[in-house]
């Protein structure tokens, strides 16, 4: 068992509880175990980084002085926290200047000199996928996912642990040693529309259902994605689309953590099933993956 | 068997020949380029290098035909390409005439045939000659060639 | 018609956000990856030119500041490297500072609710953040179902989940406000 | 690994070979047919008359043919199994659209053939030991594991080679076999093995193209080696290596199937390619009906550190487009660019034609990324129109328009030096010249450029080497020694006739007894034998003996195609004492036992054909003379601006008098009026030592003040009338002429210029920032306006060097008064190749550039104090811009020489439709006239800079120098000659004729051929009405009987 800190964010806590959840329960099955760091913040998210870029660092700032006294890397599983919090350390890095200044101001030594992973990362390395493969016990073969990253997650270059910012492709990989017969598609970084969701519905509206057009055109029947803002927006805007366009798309969308533990057989996958404002059930039935 | 044998001679008779004259440059090399590419084309043409399709006289080609060739295929660089500059577009305008004129003579134009073909279309000549074969086989032999026989019967 | 240039905004950018708008060559990349494009006032590469000529007004009171929702595609794809999303963000803060009248309120006033959530109580509890966001925009009807269907499935939690030091993250407001 | 099987074509007669032959007892013993090495000279001691050209692409064959031509052995190492480069791969070439491999293959084998040319393949250069004139070379040199002696090319070992391997002679786009011959133009033509693929290196087993290979050229026991070659001079021709396109993952290559590079796109339009020319897409072989072009993929880009322009990808976008659609006329290209740079000569006209008349849709403004549709492939695009609109559009294939890298494996540790991206670096006003004395570059590998500007550069860093190594011209070169020619004319034809099995390529369908019992029956042969392989070393041994024994005097060899193997028999021949002329070929393998495999006894009765055709024209054959003309060697230089200069300095430096005729008071020309480089070098220092070193060179006699009236004469004797301003005349003699005329400023009266002091041209703001005549505080803003009299419908071309020039210029101003401000008003910046980062420095430094669309000039109107400046801003969808300003500069154009009018029918050379002079060909011989032993440099032949008109200066003075240091000229056997007891005096010849080489004798009446202009085309003699026109070796007769054996064919 290899043990991280563990970053949640805010949302996993809340509207994203299954991603949340699941995470934990996923990683412990693949033996890893998620240490949530001690009374840790908002990264400050698409906000902050909008408005005020000092602040869209300090707050972040304090989360790394708490993950450098808790030691070792640092896991986050949310890509709007991961971004703030892997973009903190790198421009407090290259800018001592910035630094200094951040360290007055949240009264603490800002420096994380771990490393910040996501989830997906830490999972993809720390496993043999035939190992894995051999594990799964429910393989996802029915299912036909495409894999949606987002943007926050791929961008900016450097971001992500892989070398193809445009087309990552492990989850795919991930997926299909979960047994699932993954779509390839060109959409996996587009931007969902992100903080617009509440303030320009009509714009994100467009965005997602833009997104559901390319799945189905992709041939997928569901999307797997590593964002608990994208999963909401998605989700959220699905039915809107509907009306909007004239065309229903009733296409499931889940986190990737969730579909780790359906497939190695965790009944505790059930639970989350019922959060999803798109239900997931018939299409998981049909797959014969849930009742 | 002498009726077979007839029949083998009439064949024969009925067999087409046909004349190549390519340029040095671009048709001829073209020709060297089906060869080496392997490509097949019917083995009923004879040629003749040039320099320069512009040296093709007018009276190669009905010294030809009168010769009992049954169709002429006169080839070189595309129009612009010529190596001495304008040869073949002079081929151009003097094919155009003759074309005409050999109507006189009683000769079906389609029997004279101008084709560009540079050094790299290979595939171009074997299918000129694939297509130039057939529609001649389809005209049949030359008209001249058959008074010539029938001449030399008598 | 464009009456003064002037090539102190360039400037200005640069010294924010370290980024040069005046390197841009106008190859459209970023105009023509970004997915918002289509409800911008002005296009991104436009944003590069107004800078050169030094259009202050013209962008800070722009409604592409605010559409804009930093998803740096543009900037991944310029060849000149210009993070052009960050040089948005700094016009967007450059607006905020400057009080200039936003052409989308409700964008501005969603992000000062976000983060009027984090100052109170140091994480995001999406009830407050949406009551507060949905009192003050006047926009108290919509996604209303949306609201009921999250609560009824266990997607929003009635009680926030709260920190325990958040006089440290106030004191980082206060200090970065300055 | 020496490539020394075929024949030499030697059609000059040296100096030093002379002197040899007269040494030499001249009895005909076989030692003597061996090369003979002549001595080195006393003079110049130390220095070596041979020179290493690495790299054998265009630059590379161009630089290697210069050489010989000009004297001296070469070396020519490449590190691929062929010669050949990427020119090879194309399939047409911009912007004449006309077939690569036409124009590259016959100098591909001029090089096989000449014997001091030696080829060095899949070798590299390790170091460069010694000075200049004495270097030693180390290279490696991989095995080839096929004896290029011995392989004849014939691919039986390809059939049966086991291991697919993607073709990357095809760009990967096909497979082909481990074991091949590189692609079928190859030099040399000979097979190789790649060991890391091959199954007998990798698994210990295989080895089956031992076993099929007849020639047993196969060697596996070949091993890595290094060579040492000691030569003069050394110059690096390495080329480009092109961009991967997966460093720019947003476009998907490698993911996409139907997203390719612009080389393999070359290669689908290619009639040699793996579509043979079918516009058909990778994913699905669906012809492509809409194809996008994506430009500057790995230019100008700092994110992927190549901050240069690759210089040719806009223009081979706008050939791939027209050429596209000559294959297809349904295709709907589009080009999505920055800026289309048609700087080049004749690009301007060529875009406007594909833009207006050929369909051609270009939309400025780069797609930011692709995506792709995925149950159909196609490729979804998104783009701005011209409405500022954006628009999602489905494509079915999308071309990436890649740039071009610097080459591999050419290392500073050679003694240069590399730029910052890792091209060869080289002196400023010299791009041939390496910082390495003796050390020459040119091609690609130097800065991007095309095919013309290569070849110029190539022949120019030729001539340098010549420059360093003339004392020892012809000192290495070998020469065939001949017995005296045996006099045939009386005798009754005695023919001979070799037929040739190669191996199995003929005689594995042709019945080859058959064919030799055949020609046994035809009249006059009598002699025919059959041969394995008729072109082997020991062959040629036979031949000679054969001949002699059986006293031959016509020899067939029904062989393979004459293009290639028709110098070498004939260079046997004439070892054997016979004239050469007496030689015909039959090509019964290439026309006949490769295309008729499938029906062998139908190419067997075609093969005895065209062996009787071949002996019926045999029979007929007549020795024919080479002509000979003296040459002149000293030069006439028409024009004293820095092209003149340079020219008329290479040719002294190289050891030739030349006369330099200038019409104006002094020298220096345009030059004059620029003050400083693009490279920030001053002009003025290099043009006034230029100018001193020109006037106090004691071999350029320089006529100032003066003009040429009359030329008379042809190459190696020309006589030229100058006059000076006071009505001197003075008759020259000379063998070659250099026109250097050069163009002139626009002189324009557009935006208020010479109406308002405060309007200036480029250059009065150039000579005043350099008399430091602008005071700082009158100047707080710039204005500077392009395309002042360029192309615009009265100039339909681009003047290439104004958009450098502004930048340059406001680079200058800004450093100078960092606190003005530059404005540039321009329709496309065209700062090609490294003239880029003056671009990117000039917008770093916080120059505006503005542009406005065609047809909408900006206006110029006087406001209060200031000058405004109105401007219709493109990027803004047009809105009108207002600038108040203190300065205008225009950036006018450069237009041609008035004096061409006047000069072209002079010289008997062309203009072009804008009246610059129009080159004999515009990739290949880019400084010679088709007009023989004339030659163009500078502006007087197309707008360029002043480094451009140096390299070309230099290029065409290394072109005269193979004329002027050849003691003779010999012109070709086959040449027309009018019978004039049979010539009807019509002058129909005359007319046609496309070298102008025929006259009329106005007192005999008749038309007279001049052989040293005619090239043997035949047109004249078509047209002759009375027959008395004939083309020696093609004649009437001659054809007339081939056309006879032809008609008696299938029943004789
Ligand atoms: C898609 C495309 C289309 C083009 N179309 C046109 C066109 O239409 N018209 C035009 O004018 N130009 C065109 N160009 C440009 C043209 O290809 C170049 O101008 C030209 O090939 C340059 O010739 P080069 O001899 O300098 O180099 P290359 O053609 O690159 O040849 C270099 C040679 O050197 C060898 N070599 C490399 N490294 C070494 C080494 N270390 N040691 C020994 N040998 C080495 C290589 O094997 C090669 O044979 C095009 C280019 C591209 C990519
Ligand atoms: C407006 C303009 C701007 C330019 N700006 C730049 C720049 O910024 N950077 C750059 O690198 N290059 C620039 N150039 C190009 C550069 O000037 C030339 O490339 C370079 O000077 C070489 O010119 P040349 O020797 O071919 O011709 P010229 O310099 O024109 O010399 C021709 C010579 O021939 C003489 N002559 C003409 N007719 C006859 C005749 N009938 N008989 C005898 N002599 C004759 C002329 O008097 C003159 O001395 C510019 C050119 C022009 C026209
Ligand atoms: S960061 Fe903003 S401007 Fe850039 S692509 Fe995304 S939304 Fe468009
Ligand atoms: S991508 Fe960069 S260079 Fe291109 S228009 Fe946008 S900012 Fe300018
Ligand atoms: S079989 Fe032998 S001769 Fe023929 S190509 Fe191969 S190696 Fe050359
Ligand atoms: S030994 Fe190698 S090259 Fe020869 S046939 Fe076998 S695999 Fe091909
Ligand atoms: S601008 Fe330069 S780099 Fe870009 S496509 Fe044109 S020639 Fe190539
Ligand atoms: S001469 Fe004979 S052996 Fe040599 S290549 Fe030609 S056909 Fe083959
Ligand atoms: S300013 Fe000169 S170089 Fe630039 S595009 Fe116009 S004519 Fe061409
Ligand atoms: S053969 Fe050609 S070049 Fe020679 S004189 Fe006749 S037309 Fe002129």
């Amino acid at each position: 068992m290899k043990e991280y800190s563990y970053f949640p964010g805010c949302s996993q806590g809340s509207s994203a509880r299954e991603y949340g959840e699941s995470a934990i329960v996923a990683a412990r099955e693949l033996g890893i175990e998620l240490a949530e760091l001690e009374d840790w913040n908002c990264c400050g998210a698409s906000s902050a980084h909008m408005t005020n870029h000092l602040l869209s660092v300090a707050l972040p700032a304090r989360d790394l002085s708490i993950a450098q006294n808790a030691g070792g890397d640092l896991v986050v599983v949310c890509a709007a926290c991961y971004n703030r919090l892997k973009l903190a350390q790198k421009e407090m890095k290259e800018n001592p200047q910035l630094a200094a200044q951040v360290e007055k101001i949240i009264g603490a030594d800002p420096r994380f000199s771990g490393e910040i992973r996501h989830l997906l990362d830490v999972i993809m390395d720390s496993l043999d996928l035939d190992e894995l493969k051999s594990r799964v016990k429910k393989p996802l073969s029915e299912l036909k996912p495409v894999s949606y990253y987002g943007c926050l997650m791929a961008r900016p270059k450097g971001l992500l642990e892989e070398v193809n910012y445009e087309n990552p492709e492990k989850m795919d990989k991930l997926l299909a040693a979960l047994g699932a017969e993954v779509k390839p598609w060109s959409y996996k970084t587009d931007c969902c529309g992100g903080s617009l969701s509440l303030t320009r519905t009509d714009v994100v509206v467009r965005l997602v259902n833009r997104l559901y057009e390319a799945a189905e055109e992709a041939g997928a029947n569901c999307i797997v994605t590593a964002c608990p803002m994208c999963l909401a927006n998605l989700e959220m805007r699905q039915a809107e689309g509907t009306l909007q366009f004239k065309v229903v798309h009733e296409i499931p969308v889940f986190f990737f953590t969730e579909l780790i533990v359906l497939a190695l057989g965790n009944p505790r996958a059930e639970e989350w099933l019922g959060k999803h404002l798109v239900n997931p059930r018939p299409l998981l039935k049909k797959a014969g993956l849930a009742s | 068997m002498n009726k077979e044998g007839t029949a083998e001679k009439k064949d024969e008779r009925e067999e087409i020949k046909i004349l190549a004259f390519l340029c040095n440059w671009c048709s001829y090399a073209g020709a060297d380029l089906a060869g080496v590419s392997r490509l097949q084309y019917p083995a009923k043409v004879l040629d003749v290098r040039v320099m320069c399709t512009g040296t093709v006289s007018p009276y190669f080609i009905i010294k030809a035909f009168q010769e009992g060739i049954d169709g002429v295929l006169v080839a070189g660089c595309h129009i612009g390409d010529c190596h001495y500059l304008k040869g073949n577009y002079m081929t151009a305008k003097r094919m155009r005439f003759l074309k005409e004129a050999l109507n006189v003579f009683g000769i079906e134009k389609e029997r004279l045939r101008l084709e560009w073909v540079s050094a790299a279309e290979g595939e171009k000549f074997a299918s000129v000659i694939r297509d130039f074969t057939e529609q001649i086989k389809a005209l049949g032999p030359s008209p001249l060639r058959k008074d010539r026989e029938e001449v030399a019967k008598v | 018609m464009i009456h003064t240039l002037s090539t102190s905004l360039d400037r200005e950018i640069e010294e924010r956000s370290g980024e040069k708008a005046r390197l841009c060559y106008q190859c459209g990349k970023c105009s023509t990856g970004c997915l918002f494009n289509f409800a911008m006032d002005i296009l991104p590469h436009q944003v590069m030119k107004l800078i050169q000529y030094g259009q202050k007004e013209r962008l800070l009171s722009s409604g592409t500041i605010w559409i804009c929702a930093s998803c740096e595609t543009c900037s991944v794809r310029c060849p000149n490297g210009i993070e052009v999303s960050r040089v948005i963000d700094t016009l967007r803060e450059m607006a905020l500072r400057e009080g200039v009248k936003p052409a989308h309120k409700s964008i501005p006033l969603f992000h000062r609710c976000f983060l009027g959530n984090i100052a109170a109580t140091g994480r995001i509890s999406e009830p407050i953040l949406m009551g507060s966001y949905k009192t003050l925009s006047g926009d108290l009807f919509s996604d209303i179902g949306l609201a009921f269907n999250m609560l009824a499935k266990g997607k929003i939690k009635i009680i926030p989940e709260v920190m325990r030091r958040r006089e440290e993250v106030r004191k980082i407001f206060k200090e970065t406000k300055k | 690994m020496a490539t020394k099987r075929k024949g030499k074509k030697d059609d000059t007669v040296d100096r030093a070979a002379r002197n040899a032959t007269k040494e030499s007892p001249s009895s005909a013993t076989e030692e003597e047919t061996e090369k003979a090495i002549v001595e080195p000279e006393k003079e110049g001691e130390g220095l070596l008359g041979a020179v290493m050209v690495v790299g054998g692409g265009v630059s590379g064959i161009q630089a290697s043919l210069d050489l010989v031509n000009l004297g001296y052995k070469v070396y020519l190492v490449d590190s691929g199994p062929s010669i050949g480069g990427v020119m090879g791969m194309l399939d047409k070439t911009f912007p004449t659209n006309e077939c690569s491999m036409c124009i590259l293959s016959p100098k591909m084998v001029e090089v096989a053939s000449n014997d001091n040319i030696e080829v060095i393949t899949l070798a590299e250069v390790e170091g460069i030991e010694g000075e200049k004139g004495d270097f030693t070379v180390t290279l490696k040199v991989k095995p080839r594991y096929v004896d290029v002696n011995k392989c004849t090319g014939c691919g039986d070992c390809t059939a049966k080679c086991p291991v697919k391997v993607p073709d990357p002679y095809n760009a990967g786009l096909s497979f082909t076999r481990n074991i091949r011959v590189p692609f079928p133009q190859a030099v040399p033509g000979a097979a190789f093995i790649d060991p890391l693929t091959c199954r007998y290196f990798t698994k210990g087993k295989c080895q089956n193209c031992v076993k099929v290979c007849q020639a047993k050229a196969i060697d596996f026991d070949q091993k890595e080696h290094s060579r040492e070659v000691k030569v003069g001079a050394v110059i690096l021709a390495a080329g480009f290596s092109p961009f991967d396109p997966r460093l720019k993952p947003e476009y998907g290559y490698g993911v996409y199937p139907n997203v390719i590079t612009s080389l393999e796109f070359e290669r689908i339009l290619g009639a040699n390619g793996p579509t043979s020319g079918h516009l058909v897409r990778p994913s699905d072989g669906k012809e492509v009906q809409k194809l996008a072009f994506i430009q500057c993929v790995g230019s100008r880009d700092t994110t992927v550190k190549r901050d240069y322009c690759s210089s040719v990808c806009c223009m081979y976008a706008t050939k791939q487009s027209l050429i596209a659609k000559e294959h297809l006329p349904t295709v709907q290209p589009t080009i999505f660019y920055i800026d289309i740079r048609a700087y080049g000569k004749d690009f301007e006209r060529y875009y406007q034609n594909a833009a207006k008349r050929q369909g051609v849709r270009y939309i400025r403004g780069l797609v930011s990324g692709i995506r792709e549709r995925q149950r159909s492939k196609n490729l979804l695009l998104r783009y701005l129109d011209e409405k500022g609109c954006m628009q999602e559009e489905e494509f079915d294939m999308v071309v990436l328009s890649i740039g071009l890298e610097p080459p591999r494996g050419i290392k500073p540790e050679l003694g240069i030096s590399l730029d910052s991206f890792g091209f060869i670096q080289s002196e400023p006003f010299e791009s041939f010249q390496t910082i390495r004395e003796g050390v020459m570059v040119c091609g690609a590998g130097q800065e991007p450029r095309d095919i013309p500007d290569s070849v110029t550069q190539a022949s120019a860093a030729a001539g340098k080497a010549s420059q360093l190594l003339h004392s020892k011209r012809y000192s290495l070169l070998t020469h065939a020694e001949y017995p005296p020619e045996k006099d045939v004319s009386g005798e009754p034809p005695r023919v001979g006739v070799i037929i040739c099995r190669c191996g199995s390529n003929i005689g594995g369908f042709v019945n080859v007894p058959e064919v030799v019992e055949y020609a046994k029956t035809l009249p006059d042969v009598v002699f025919a034998e059959e041969r394995i392989y008729a072109c082997s070393q020991d062959a040629q041994e036979w031949i000679r003996q054969i001949v002699r024994e059986r006293n031959l005097n016509r020899l067939v060899v029904a062989s393979c195609t004459p293009r290639t193997h028709q110098p070498l028999f004939q260079e046997t021949l004439r070892t054997a004492g016979i004239n050469k002329y007496l030689f015909e070929m039959a090509n019964i393998r290439e026309h006949c036992s490769w295309v008729h495999m499938q029906e062998p006894e139908e190419g067997t009765r075609k093969a005895r054909y065209l062996v009787k055709m071949a002996v019926e024209k045999a029979r007929l054959l007549q020795p024919l003379a080479e002509g000979e003309s003296e040459v002149v060697p000293k030069a006439l230089v028409l024009g004293g601006g820095i092209a003149g200069m340079n020219a008329a300095l290479a040719l002294a430096n190289s050891g030739f008098p030349v006369f330099l005729v200038e019409k104006e008071e002094e020298l220096g020309g345009t030059a004059r009026n620029i003050r400083i480089s693009q490279h920030g070098e001053d002009v003025k220092i290099y043009l006034s030592d230029l100018i001193d070193k020109v006037e106090r060179e004691p071999l350029i006699t320089v006529f100032k003040s003066s003009k040429l009236v009359e030329l008379g004469g042809f190459v190696g004797k020309f006589q030229s009338l100058i006059r000076d301003a006071d009505g001197r005349e003075t008759l020259l003699e000379h063998g070659v002429v250099i026109v250097a005329t050069g163009g002139k400023i626009h002189q324009t009266d557009e935006y208020l210029y010479g109406n308002d002091p405060r309007v200036l041209t480029q250059w009065e703001l150039e000579d005043a920032l350099s008399n430091g005549e602008l005071p700082e505080r009158n100047i707080e803003r710039v204005v500077m306006i392009q395309c002042v009299g360029s192309r615009d419908d009265e100039h339909p071309w681009c003047s290439k060097v104004c958009c450098t020039e502004a930048v340059k210029n406001a680079i200058k101003l800004k450093e100078s008064f960092p606190a003005t401000d530059v404005y540039i008003l321009y329709r496309d910046i065209r700062t090609y190749g490294f003239r880029e980062e003056l671009y990117q420095r000039a917008r770093e430094m916080g120059i505006t550039f503005v542009r406005f669309e065609d047809g909408h000039k900006p206006q110029v109107r006087r406001v209060g104090e200031k000058l405004q400046v109105l401007v219709d801003d493109a990027a803004l969808m047009g809105e009108r811009i207002a600038i108040n300003t203190d300065l205008l500069v225009l950036s006018v154009g450069i237009m041609p020489n008035e004096d061409n009018r006047e000069l072209a029918p002079m010289l008997k050379v062309p203009l072009n439709a804008d009246g610059f002079f129009l080159e004999a060909h515009m990739k290949l011989r880019p400084v010679d006239f088709s007009t023989d032993g004339i030659f163009v440099c500078g502006l007087a032949h197309a707008p360029k800079s002043i480094d451009e008109s140096i390299n070309q200066a230099v290029a065409a003075a290394a072109r005269a120098e193979t004329i002027l240091s050849k003691e003779k000229i010999i012109t070709e056997g086959i040449v027309a000659r009018v019978a004039e007891e049979l010539c009807s005096g019509c002058r129909a010849c005359v007319q046609l004729c496309p070298f102008e080489a025929i006259s009329f004798d106005q007192d005999r009446k008749v038309a007279v051929v001049n052989r040293s202009l005619c090239k043997g085309c035949g047109t004249c003699t078509a047209v002759c009405t009375a027959g008395a026109n004939v083309i020696q070796g093609f004649r009437f007769d001659q054809i007339i009987k081939q056309i006879e054996a032809a008609g008696k064919a299938w029943s004789g």
